[in-house]
């Protein structure tokens, strides 16, 4: 074993160290420690960060890791063992996966000197231990080798965005919209609970990797080699319901629909935090987890074809969305639930790599993004309307510079990172959609279509963002003097400029179509190292395998060459990107909306998708639970009460025979005794 | 043998159903003292009566040991009896119901 | 003394309860004579009973007339009689009579004026001897 | 064997006559003495059942033991008869269970 896996756990322990200390110096309720606690969670992410790129130069190296590091129940069962541990998988994924969390954590904990403690903020140890317990809990995720330590973390995740989005738990929108993403993702990870459940006690294991891993046999299910009890349904069945089980989960946590709407809401958090949600925790948990059990959604041709129409719809519903928006931030969220549609997309097309890649170069991206809008707004003391900015480009060139790096990437435009990894993510639904028989593929056609669309509604809107907020004439007094940002502001946002520009040349497939040249890293790093036999159920090859010859629809690859669909999305995301500029970046730019119509308020209102979820609660759900409630108190409880006043009026009733006068006593067992023998006499015949 | 086994049965049912009778109408405690003797007595009449109509000694050592049970049975009565009369200046059972609920 | 007097019946309503014991009765008697017991064995005339009873206590064989051994049984009832002799002193026992704080200090202040001056000490304290006992 | 039959009657009414006197007397010290005849009468059907010794025994322990227990007893706790424990002991005994 590598020395790297042997310090692998203290990648998830630093980070929640760094939570500790700064509890610690939050309870002590003094200035105990300096910035607020930002030193600890600083080093502590920098120490992850470090050993997460050992880590993943070790797997670069050949070696993958799948060790149960601590088992904290044993059940013997009377045919097998259930083992509920703890454990460490350490394949390509979750390595690289590992180095995007640790170096946006640390991003973002850098940043926030600037956004947090520069701006006064009190109740900063606070905002550190829950930025801490973040991290160390997305950490602890990524590194699960069980699905039910992915659940355990994933709720962990949930709860410290609970906590994080009500940081500011005094002002009425923030609690409001924390207790939101609370219950909104919880009612997801419900089902993703009951899916759980079910494929323990299915496969007896929730292990993700090796050969008694829960995809690999449910794969040997599928080609009649094993058998396992699937409670009455066809094993296909089963195992997709299974799959969309777990999806629920994912769905909520990665604010897809029509489970997005806490996502725009989570807005009201510190921007850093949003950051962190967009880019490299929660909402990455979801997409992030599909991609660590491909192997079981590959097999199922319908929990395919679910995943990708959810992310091909979300991608599109949510990029109309942010058409409109007026708040900076707000069309940096409807961006997000875009582009996690798109990733969503890939996977329901069996665009694994291609999904791994576009969740890597979004992470970068987004939290270009964030961090970006995070200096606009400390620029512009906290007014987040972007009609109020305007001709910011002059005033905060760093940040404006960088920014439009991000847009560029967020937009598709070629050679910024967002384009290839977009591009390949089309590119994969497409011919999949091309290349697969049946109804499988019209479904896959019909997502990529969505998505293309969408494309162009991404474009417009980011370049809408980018001339609202920095071209033009300021639009305020504000705007013409902001406020100057730090070193510790423009520091992240450049190391995270030069991510988004250039992470895109990690997996030039297209060229590597074209050319033939081996430029494809991010296909060859998830090959896996060759010879690892952990990798020979986790790698993209295998993946490859699953969703042609294991899955009953065949999902096949057509054979078409990669340049007229990347011109097509390329097109189309500068169509719309010229659009925008054509009609926002004049220097007394007006909103157009009122041309959509009565489309405008539907936009504006998100479709009502807050209004009928909360129709559905007041209106079917409350009555619902009335009804149930009404039962539980008359008919549960009736019958409970009435058992209980049953056998107590009796016994008050019954304990008058307690006389405590001997003769009773002596009476009534005469009687008994003389009753027994009649009984018994007649009974046995001696009597009569 | 001349008396039949039955009759020395119904002898000593009709002893034990007195007794009966006593602990049941009465509320002296002497007296449910005695009508546990005649109870206790009753059932040593069954025992040699078994004893002789199976020719075995086992019932009448069997009754020998009831008297010496009755005998301790007894002498802790009269301590209760003593007691009860001690607390309750009587020994009306009827009275003694502190054990009531 | 209460003077002589004649033996009386009590009869009356309180007899009632023992129509119980008749109930029984009625039942034991219509079992009894109905069951078929068949002819006594009866005792040889030589037999030593009283002998066999002798040897049945004590688990010897050497009798005339069989019988199961009583040992255990002739113990425990030993004992038995230990413990009823001992639970009879108990109970004869006046209660108060141990030097026990509390009972005496509820007693109505005899004992603790024993306690403060000796002179009514007599009676209540004669069998301090006897140990423990009280409830 | 009429002989027998004859005295086993009569012991036997004898029996039955004393006990049915001992449950139904009015005086507690009739019950005691009719207890002795009942238990003597016993004795005698212990002799025709050939348990001479048990008779023995019976006319010992009962008679002698226990009877004599029980008559002491009924003399102890006649109402107005022999003083055996002081009445205002009783009573302070009584206050003393209550309060206890």
């Amino acid at each position: 074993m590598s020395a790297a896996f042997t310090y692998a756990p203290l990648i998830v322990a630093l980070p929640f160290l760094s939570f500790l200390i700064a509890l610690a110096a939050g309870l002590a309720d003094r200035d105990v420690l300096p910035k607020g606690g930002a030193i600890p969670g600083i080093l502590a992410t920098l120490g992850s960060l470090a050993l997460s790129a050992w880590v993943a130069l070790t797997v670069a190296g050949g070696a993958v890791f799948d060790e149960t590091i601590y088992e904290w129940a044993v059940a013997a069962g009377v045919e097998s063992q259930l083992e509920l541990s703890f454990g460490l998988l350490l394949d390509p994924l979750s390595a690289m996966m590992l180095v995007i969390v640790c170096l946006v954590a640390t991003l973002v904990h850098v940043f926030s000197l600037g956004y947090m403690n520069d701006e006064g903020e009190t109740g900063l140890p606070r905002y550190y231990a829950g930025l801490g317990l973040f991290t160390a809990s997305m950490l602890g995720f990524v590194v699960s080798d069980n699905l039910l330590q992915s659940f355990v973390f994933f709720e962990l995740v949930g709860l410290c965005s609970y906590l994080l989005i009500g940081f500011h738990f005094r002002e009425p929108g923030p609690p409001s919209a924390a207790k939101k993403a609370f219950l909104v993702t919880r009612f997801g990870d419900y089902f993703f609970l009951v899916g759980l459940v079910g494929i323990v006690a299915t496969f007896g294991t929730a292990q993700f990797g090796g050969a008694e891993s829960f995809p690999h046999v449910a794969e040997l299910v599928l080609a009649g080699e094993a058998s396992v009890r699937t409670f009455g349904f066809a094993p296909e069945t089963w195992f997709t319901i299974l799959g969309l089980l777990v999806l629920g989960g994912v769905i909520g946590k990665s604010a897809q629909f029509p489970l997005h709407t806490w996502l725009p809401d989570a807005m009201e958090g510190p921007t850093p935090v949003s950051a962190l949600i967009h880019a490299a925790t929660m909402v990455a948990a979801g997409v992030f987890l599909v991609a660590r059990m491909y192997g079981f959604y590959a097999v199922s041709p319908t929990a395919l074809a679910i995943v990708a129409l959810v992310g091909g719809f979300t991608a599109l519903f949510a990029a109309t969305m942010g058409l409109v928006k007026r708040e900076l931030k707000q069309v940096l969220a409807y961006s997000t639930i875009s582009q996690y549609g798109y990733m969503m997309l890939a996977l329901g097309t069996g665009g694994y790599v291609a999904a791994t890649f576009h969740l890597l170069t979004h992470a970068f991206f987004k939290a270009l993004l964030f961090l970006g809008a995070g200096s606009v707004i400390i620029a512009m003391h906290h007014n987040e309307n972007m009609w109020d900015m305007g001709g910011l480009r002059k005033r905060m060139p760093v940040t404006y510079a960088t920014f439009l790096v991000g847009s560029l990437a967020l937009a598709g435009i070629v050679p910024f990172a967002g384009f290839w990894s977009k591009d390949e993510v089309l590119y994969e639904a497409l011919i999949h959609g091309l290349g697969t028989e049946g109804s499988l593929g019209t479904v896959f056609l019909a997502a990529y279509a969505m998505g293309l669309l969408a494309v162009l509604f991404t474009g417009f809107y980011t370049f809408r963002m980018v001339a609202l907020t920095f071209h033009g004439e300021p639009r305020t007094d504000l705007a013409a003097d902001p406020e100057s940002v730090g070193w510790n502001v423009k520091g992240p946002l450049s190391v995270l400029g030069l991510l988004a520009a250039t992470t895109g040349f990690l997996n030039l497939a297209p060229v590597k179509k074209l050319t033939g040249a081996k430029v494809d890293f991010l296909h060859q790093w998830l090959e896996g190292p060759e010879g690892a036999a952990l990798m020979a159920t986790l790698s993209a090859k295998h993946y490859k395998h699953l969703l042609h010859d294991v899955n009953p629809a065949q999902v096949t690859a057509s054979e078409l060459g990669p340049l007229l669909p990347a011109a097509l999305s390329l097109g189309l995301a500068i169509t719309g990107a010229l659009v925008a500029f054509r009609l926002y970046a004049t220097p007394e730019p007006t909103e157009h909306t009122a041309k959509l119509g009565g489309l405008q308020d539907v936009l504006y209102n998100n479709y009502y998708q807050d209004e009928y979820q909360v129709w559905l609660a007041t209106n079917v759900v409350q009555p619902l639970a009335g009804v149930a409630d009404t039962v539980d108190q008359s008919l549960v409880d009736g019958v409970v009460n009435g058992v209980s006043s049953v056998s107590l009026s009796s016994g008050s009733r019954i304990r008058r025979i307690q006389t405590g006068v001997v003769s009773n006593y002596a009476a009534l067992v005469t009687l008994g005794l003389t009753a027994l023998l009649v009984a018994f006499g007649l009974y046995e015949g001696w009597l009569l | 043998m001349a008396v039949p086994v039955q009759w020395y049965l119904l002898l000593s049912a009709a002893m034990f159903c007195i007794g009966v009778f006593g602990v049941l109408t009465r509320r002296n405690a002497l007296l449910f003292l005695m009508s546990v003797e005649l109870m206790l007595n009753a059932a040593n009449i069954n025992l040699v009566a078994f004893a002789r109509l199976w020719g075995n000694l086992t019932g009448q050592v069997f009754s020998l040991f009831t008297m010496a049970l009755a005998a301790a049975e007894v002498a802790v009565g009269i301590g209760i009896i003593l007691v009860l009369y001690r607390n309750f200046s009587d020994v009306d059972v009827t009275r003694a119901t502190t054990m009531r609920w | 003394m209460t003077d002589p007097t004649w033996p009386r019946l009590k009869l009356g309503s309180h007899l009632l309860p023992g129509l119980a014991a008749v109930a029984l009765f009625a039942v034991l008697a219509v079992v009894v004579l109905g069951g078929d017991f068949g002819a006594a064995e009866g005792f040889p005339a030589d037999a030593g009973i009283t002998a066999g009873i002798g040897y049945a206590m004590f688990n010897l064989s050497f009798g005339d007339v069989p019988s199961e051994g009583f040992l255990v049984a002739f113990l425990t009832i030993a004992i038995v009689l230990d413990a009823a002799l001992d639970g009879a002193v108990m109970l004869a026992k006046r209660e108060g009579d141990g030097d026990d704080a509390l009972t005496a200090l509820t007693d109505g202040g005899r004992v603790r004026d024993a306690l403060g001056g000796d002179e009514t000490a007599g009676e209540t304290n004669n069998d301090d001897t006897v140990d423990g006992g009280d409830r | 064997m009429v002989a027998e039959t004859i005295a086993f009657a009569l012991f036997a009414l004898v029996t039955v006559g004393s006990a049915l006197g001992v449950v139904l007397m009015e005086d507690v010290w009739h019950s005691a003495l009719l207890l002795g005849v009942a238990l003597l009468s016993v004795a005698v059907h212990y002799v025709m059942l050939q348990a001479e010794f048990l008779a023995a025994m019976q006319i010992l322990v009962y008679v002698g033991g226990v009877l004599i227990l029980i008559t002491f007893a009924v003399m102890l706790v006649r109402r107005g008869g022999v003083e055996a424990d002081a009445p205002t002991d009783s009573q302070t005994d009584v206050d003393t269970e209550v309060d206890a």
